[in-house]
């Protein structure tokens, strides 16, 4: 027995069946004969028809809207309008529209959104509505003002199909049995269908496909259209409130001939509605940012909310380049770097935080956005040059696909409008039937649940395409205050006491035989040295320490020349050999030593500690002549010197721990002569271990200009360490206090944002 | 002071106006800090390719193939070749010259294990064994002498443990090293954190000596201009 | 040649090379052989010193053409450095022609233009030295950076000659922890280090790590 | 030979012996058995970041030659250079590197050319191995411009340096960008220690290699220190009861003078 299939529920129903025993909902249309004065369009489809979301089985309190629903239609069946409660954000508008409710009904049981966010039908887009039909506004309308084309340009208006929307009960059967041609006739009431345009023979195989696929799908959509004004039209007396109440009092302007004819084409090609979806529905036209949809978190089920929470400000940072963020940005963003190697669960949150951003298909979202840009942003049509303009051939005027009665292909859009044969300007987007099959096999009743997760699966796969900036690491922000106060403090403190405070004449402080027992070592073996006896001097340290030598080892060499012996400079730094002429030249004047008579300049000793250890066993061959090109080993200096043996002492001023060890690693033997050492404060600590173990492997070291300052108080002689005293030990104070003071206040500040559980220095 | 001859003076005064720059970093990155330091590398860069050539190139390449004996003359020659390959990289065809830069990373591998082994290693261990035997200078009794070599020990061992790299892996389980082993490695980080404690003041110490050195530096000079031009009038 | 054959035949050279001079290190027979190649090195060390240069002026010409933003620091560069080449090499014609060497001219560009930089250079860590021990304990506060800090300070306080006589307690202190603690810790790290260059060395030796572009 | 020469040599011998069994009896190649270093962490998400966003990564080598004793630190930082290129393969800028070291200079050069051909990425005509002063403080000076540049996302000290170094870690700290700074010289560990974001301290520089995914054979490199590291652990031990039993320099002839 043939069976009805209800186009509530989509549930099959006896024939002899007159309300669907599922939802109650009427299967055969009532024949009530239209009333003269309401013209066809008032009969016309419900401006918007929202295909109710399949309740989950689960939640029962969502099945309280089909009871009203039942009511309303009792109250239909008797003829009865109702004036529905309205509720405040509907104040204005008159609810008559049963499918309006219906949306209503749907966003009110989802949560309790915020006033500003339920759109009121009102707020939908001019094109949103007049895409629609404003069912206020009667279809004729529109050919006043020349076909009014809708805002949205054509490529914009999408087949319901592609929505994936629930197909209407002709495509279930067109799957079931096969598409219709193979079928015979359905049996049922023929409406007073729109005649079907006769179809248009298959394009040869050749010619490619252009328009052929848009016209079967036309036909199929004229199809489902005509089936659908089988269903119970706009039960009478719901009038669907008009989006804007002028439009409705404005005077229906007089149809003409041609616009008549016009509004007829205009049927004939049957608007592509675009339904909605459910979810859709709820992206109230306006509502762009992501703070907004933010707030539709609470729709999304609990499984899923803990994937909420991607803010504006990220949507901010995302969208904006690396090269656009500010180059001077001192205090950057909180640290959330998205690390692809190892992710934490922060990150990993933000990253799914992210997909509840994009609601929309891309499509649909460069349509709103289009829809908001401001009018000056749109781009402005170019104008062609006029011997353009000249060229172009008058054509009369072509249907919207461009094919003339000749069926040759006349350019409809931009600058090579009016010309024939050419490609068409607007490619259409093809889809090759199958897809149609595909799209409309997918369109399958879906529960809520299951079509938040397709939505999820398709913002993963957007999500791919997107470049994501990566958010830059949290920088501790720099003290500028503190590095000026500790500038202008140091400064101005070592220069009052350099300008005022001169020198310490006499050794005030108290010799400390304890810490000073280098230096004192050291004193005693340049004491035992005799007139002439020669001196190796190395000269390793870098010119920036220039100044702590010159008030470290002024002291010392001043002593070696006292006692009038002879020098022998070498380096193994490329600089030494001008730092120890520049030494002798501006701290041992009035010693008045002669190069090649008092001292020698051997120059650079290249090789790092190969260097060293080939001059320890054969110095003439490593450094034949002096460093001023003069023959060395036959002068004062170095007469009877064959090898480092020889020397009376070496010597090697250095700042660095690494040239120490070398000299004395690669040069020291068992019958190599005493060595000292005079090294930069910093080296002390690692050269005390060699003067410490026995036998000494350094024979006596002054470190820093404290060493300096002691050995000058041994030999009772005040040199540059003197003269740099005060304003040391000044230098010494003020930095003690203000790392001390400086240190405390950001030890403090650390735990006192520790106690406010911010992030702030390392704990670890 | 001594009479300055005029090329001196203008050397001081130059070297005036270079202080002047450079401290102007201290209130932050700015166009003279950068026009200094450039003339700096330039200066610098020329400088140290003259003392090489000057002290390398000339002695041990030219004057050997020019008046060294025929062993010398010889090493020269054979020294010629693979620096006229280095040269090449200089030029588009650096490849030519791989082969020379291998030997002087086959020396600097050389020496870094050689001198690591013969330098540091059997010196430094040779001196924590010998820890017990401290004497600087003043006999110290042997119960000091005692905690203090055990300190010396205690603070080379655990600082060794410290950087131990290898962990037990267990799955599911981050990588950790056993409990032990961080409890010492944190005993060796006390000990590491004293050592740079000290190193860094040392350093400080260093700089301010050089600050001084330059803050005097300045006020003799702004000194011996005033009495110059003083005694101008 | 293609990139594989050229890296075997490099890596075979650092191999031989490395072998013979650290054989060099531990066999005094070898010694002599090492010296040899030492020298050599030296030598070839110098010329890449030139080649260097080279490399140096050539990214600062390539800055001045391409006008970047601070191109003019670059051509300050390359007058300076070419001045001092000129004046250096005035002075090095003299010394071997007229063997009379003097090296008056780059003696003054060393102390009146290269060591007041360099000594400033070395006066504005000061500053920043402070900066970085005062800011240690925001950037990370746990034991081991307080103990680094306080530290400092004793080691500093007790660098001032003054203080001896007040307070001798801060003195031995000092000496007692420069002396041990720092000085066992000193070690640790020195052998720490030894290890990791021996580690390093015998990775290039044995072919393991081609920084020569192998 | 002298005992010395004969224990360098068993050192050598030992050492890559060693190496070469943990290398054979590693079973999990990908998985690496070794503690977390908070400065190659830093590293690797630093790579990942400066991929993502289009920036550079600055390497710097110091300013120690190869041939002198200060020769392992510049290894070390060229085996870094090269692990940093290959785990950036894809990025639009590779690495720079700068250096204060003429041979230095040239083995980045070369390392940065043949590690992008052998992943085959164009590193195009600029040079990314600059030579950029010659002196310690004219190369800190000559490094601040390429700190200074907005492409630079993040700063690799590993290398041989002294005082200057603070110039380098507190220009990356006005710049805001982190630096991962490691020497072998003491005092400038030191100062590193304070100054630096992320220090990698003592014998940490030298494992860049197997923490940057060198694969098995670093790895085993580094457990063949580990196991060094024990032996001279119990040999200081041993070594300081037997002096404190009165045995005076118990292994001195073994360890002693080189000649």
């Amino acid at each position: 027995m043939a069976e009805l299939i209800c186009q509530m529920c989509g549930k099959p129903n006896p024939k002899d069946q007159e309300v669907c025993r599922h939802c109650g909902a009427r299967l055969t249309p009532l024949e009530a004969a239209p009333p003269e004065d309401t013209p066809r369009e008032n009969a016309e489809l419900p401006s918007s028809f929202e295909v109710p979301v399949q309740p989950d089985p689960g939640e029962d309190d969502d099945l309280s809207w089909l009871d009203e629903l039942r009511e309303e239609d009792s109250d239909e069946q008797t003829g009865r309008i109702i004036p529905e409660p309205l509720d405040d954000e509907f104040e204005e508008d008159e609810e008559t529209d049963w499918l309006e409710r219906i949306q209503r009904l749907n966003t009110e049981q989802e949560e309790d959104l915020s006033v500003e966010d339920q759109g009121s039908e009102g707020d939908f887009p001019s094109w949103m509505t007049a895409e629609l039909g404003d069912p206020g506004v009667p279809e004729s309308e529109p050919a006043a003002e020349e076909p009014s084309e809708p805002d949205l340009p054509e490529w914009l208006q999408v087949r319901t199909d592609e929505l994936g929307l629930e197909p209407s009960p002709a495509e279930e059967r067109e799957q079931f049995f096969g598409p219709e041609q193979e079928r015979e006739p359905e049996p049922g009431p023929e409406p007073d269908a729109v005649p079907e345009p006769e179809r248009k023979p298959a394009p040869e195989p050749d010619q490619p496909p252009l328009e052929e696929p848009v016209q079967e799908e036309l036909s199929d959509g004229e199809e489902r259209l005509d089936r659908f004004q089988e269903t119970p039209e706009a039960p009478e007396g719901i009038q669907t409130e008009p989006a804007d109440r002028d439009e409705l009092e404005k005077p229906a302007p007089p149809l003409d001939e041609e616009q008549d004819s016009a509004a007829r084409e205009q049927e004939e090609i049957p608007e592509r509605t675009s339904r909605f979806p459910s979810w859709a529905s709820k992206i109230q036209p306006g509502q762009e940012s992501p703070q907004d949809w933010e707030d539709e978190d609470e729709d999304i089920p609990e499984d899923l909310q803990f994937l909420a929470g991607f803010t504006a400000e990220d949507e901010d940072r995302v969208d904006k380049k690396p090269a656009e963020l500010p180059a001077e940005e001192p205090p950057r963003q909180p640290e959330r770097t998205v690390d692809p190697f190892a992710m934490e669960e922060e990150e990993e949150e933000e990253l799914f935080d992210d997909l509840f951003e994009e609601d929309l298909p891309s499509w649909l979202t460069s349509a709103v956005d289009l829809a908001d840009q401001p009018a000056e942003e749109t781009i402005s049509p170019g104008d062609l040059p006029g011997w353009v303009e000249a060229m172009r051939p008058v054509v009369e005027q072509t249907d919207p696909t461009g094919y003339s009665d000749e069926e040759e292909y006349i350019e409809n859009y931009g600058p090579l409008a009016g010309i024939s044969n050419i490609l068409p300007a607007e490619p259409d987007i093809e889809t090759a039937p199958e897809d149609d099959k595909a799209q409309s096999s997918m369109s399958l009743s879906v529960s809520k649940t299951q079509r938040d997760y397709a939505e999820l699966l398709e913002k993963v796969i957007a999500r791919e395409s997107k470049v994501r900036a990566v958010t830059e690491p949290e920088a501790l922000p720099t003290q500028r205050i503190l590095r000026w106060l500790i500038t202008l403090v140091l400064i101005l403190s070592l220069s009052a006491v350099i300008i005022f405070g001169g020198g310490s004449e006499q050794g005030e402080a108290a010799f400390q035989a304890e810490r000073f027992a280098g230096a004192t070592a050291l004193h005693e073996i340049i004491g035992d040295l005799d007139q002439a006896d020669p001196v190796l001097v190395a000269f390793d340290y870098q010119p920036a320490l220039a100044g702590e030598f010159h008030y470290t080892a002024s002291g010392v060499i001043d002593h070696l020349m006292s006692r009038g012996a002879y020098l022998s400079f070498v380096s193994t730094q490329a600089t030494g050999p001008t730092l120890a002429e520049y030494f002798l030249q501006s701290t041992q004047e009035k010693h008045d030593y002669t190069h090649g008579l008092q001292y020698l300049n051997l120059g650079y000793l290249p090789g790092g500690g190969a260097g060293l250890l080939s001059f320890s066993i054969a110095p003439q061959t490593i450094i034949p002549l002096a460093f001023d090109g003069s023959n060395a080993w036959d002068s004062p200096p170095l007469e009877g010197v064959e090898s480092i043996n020889d020397f009376s002492l070496i010597l090697i001023l250095t700042e660095d721990p690494t040239t120490a060890k070398l000299w004395v690693e690669q040069v020291q033997t068992a019958s190599t002569p005493p060595m000292g050492m005079i090294v930069s404060a910093q080296a002390e600590p690692l050269i005390q271990p060699y003067f410490q173990t026995t036998p000494r492997q350094v024979s006596g070291y002054v470190a820093g200009i404290l060493g300096g300052y002691a050995y000058e108080n041994l030999s009772g002689e005040p040199h540059l360490a003197h003269a740099a005293w005060l304003p040391f030990n000044t230098g010494i104070l003020i930095t003690a206090s203000v790392i001390f003071i400086g240190g405390l206040a950001n030890g403090i500040l650390t735990l006192y944002r520790r106690q406010r559980g911010t992030e702030g220095g390392d704990y670890s | 002071m001594a009479p300055m001859s005029a090329i001196d003076f203008i050397g001081i005064t130059l070297g005036f106006l270079l202080t002047i720059l450079i401290f102007s970093y201290l209130l932050g990155d700015n166009p003279f800090f950068r026009l200094a330091t450039h003339i700096y590398i330039g200066v610098s860069a020329a400088y140290v390719a003259l003392v090489t050539v000057n002290n390398v190139l000339i002695p041990r390449l030219i004057t050997p193939l020019l008046t060294g004996t025929d062993s010398e003359r010889l090493f020269s020659v054979l020294l010629l070749i693979p620096s006229l390959f280095l040269f090449a990289k200089a030029t588009p065809f650096r490849k030519a010259g791989s082969w020379v830069m291998a030997i002087l990373v086959g020396i600097g591998a050389a020496t870094a294990v050689g001198g690591a082994i013969t330098g540091t290693l059997f010196p430094q261990l040779l001196g924590s064994m010998n820890s017990f035997r401290l004497s600087t200078g003043t006999p110290q009794p042997f119960f000091v002498r005692l905690i203090n070599g055990l300190i010396l020990v205690i603070g080379t061992t655990t600082t060794l443990i410290y950087f131990h790299f290898g962990t037990r892996s267990e799955p599911g389980r981050p990588n950790r090293r056993k409990a032990v082993i961080d409890k010492i490695g944190q005993v060796g980080e006390i000990f590491i954190a004293i050592t740079f404690g000290a190193l860094f003041a040392g350093a400080y110490l260093a700089a301010l000596a050089a600050m001084i050195d330059r803050l005097s530096y300045l006020w003799n000079y702004l000194n011996d201009i005033g009495v110059q031009i003083l005694s101008a009038f | 040649m293609n990139l594989k054959f050229r890296a075997l035949i490099s890596t075979a050279i650092v191999i031989g090379v490395g072998v013979i001079v650290l054989a060099g290190y531990f066999l005094p027979a070898i010694t002599a052989v090492r010296f040899i190649l030492l020298r050599a090195g030296l030598v070839l060390a110098a010329v890449a010193l030139l080649v260097g240069i080279i490399n140096l002026v050539g990214i600062h010409l390539r800055k001045l053409s391409s006008d970047q933003s601070n191109s003019g620091y670059s051509l300050i560069l390359v007058i300076a450095l070419t001045i001092t080449l000129i004046v250096g090499a005035a002075d090095m014609f003299q010394t071997y022609m007229f063997g009379k060497p003097n090296f008056q001219m780059i003696k003054w560009v060393f102390t009146y233009i290269h060591l007041p930089i360099e000594t400033s250079l070395m006066a504005v860590t000061a500053v920043s030295l402070i900066y970085a021990a005062a800011y240690i304990l925001r950037e990370r506060l746990n034991v081991f950076s307080i103990i680094f800090f306080f530290v400092i300070i004793l080691v500093l306080l007790t660098s001032f000659s003054i203080s001896s006589n007040l307070l001798p307690i801060l003195q031995s202190a000092r000496n007692w922890i420069v002396g041990v603690p720092a000085l066992a810790g000193g070690r640790g790290l020195l052998i720490g280090v030894a290890l990791g260059s021996i580690a390093t060395g015998l990775r290039i030796l044995t072919g393991i790590d081609r920084p020569y572009g192998g | 030979m002298t005992l010395t020469g004969f224990s360098g040599i068993v050192v050598v011998i030992l050492f890559v012996g060693t190496m070469i069994a943990f290398y054979l009896i590693k079973r999990d190649a990908d998985r690496t058995e070794l503690r977390e270093i908070r400065g190659y962490r830093k590293l690797t998400r630093e790579i990942g970041r400066s991929v993502e966003s289009g920036t550079q990564m600055h390497l710097s080598l110091g300013w120690g030659g190869i041939t002198g004793s200060e020769s392992a630190s510049a290894l070390a930082g060229l085996s870094i250079l090269k692990q940093i290129i290959k785990e950036s393969a894809v990025c639009d800028y590779p690495p720079v590197a700068s250096s204060g070291d003429a041979t230095v200079a040239i083995l980045s050069e070369d390392t940065i050319r043949d590690t992008s051909q052998a992943i085959n990425i164009q590193t195009g005509h600029r040079s990314t191995g600059e030579l950029v002063g010659l002196t310690p403080f004219s190369y800190a000076a000559g490094t601040l411009t390429t700190i200074r540049s907005p492409q630079v996302s993040a700063n690799v000290l590993t290398g041989w340096y002294g005082n200057e170094v603070i110039y380098l870690t507190s220009a990356g700290e006005r710049q805001g960008t982190p630096v991962i700074a490691g020497t072998a010289d003491l005092p400038s560990q030191a100062i590193m220690y304070a100054s630096a974001t992320d220090p990698l301290i003592g014998e940490e520089l030298f494992v860049g290699g197997a923490y940057l995914g060198g694969g098995k054979i670093y790895e085993a490199s580094v457990n063949a220190q580990d196991i060094f590291r024990w032996i001279v652990i119990g040999l200081i031990l041993l070594g300081a009861v037997l002096n404190l039993l009165g045995v005076m320099d118990p292994f001195s002839s073994l360890l002693g003078g080189v000649r």
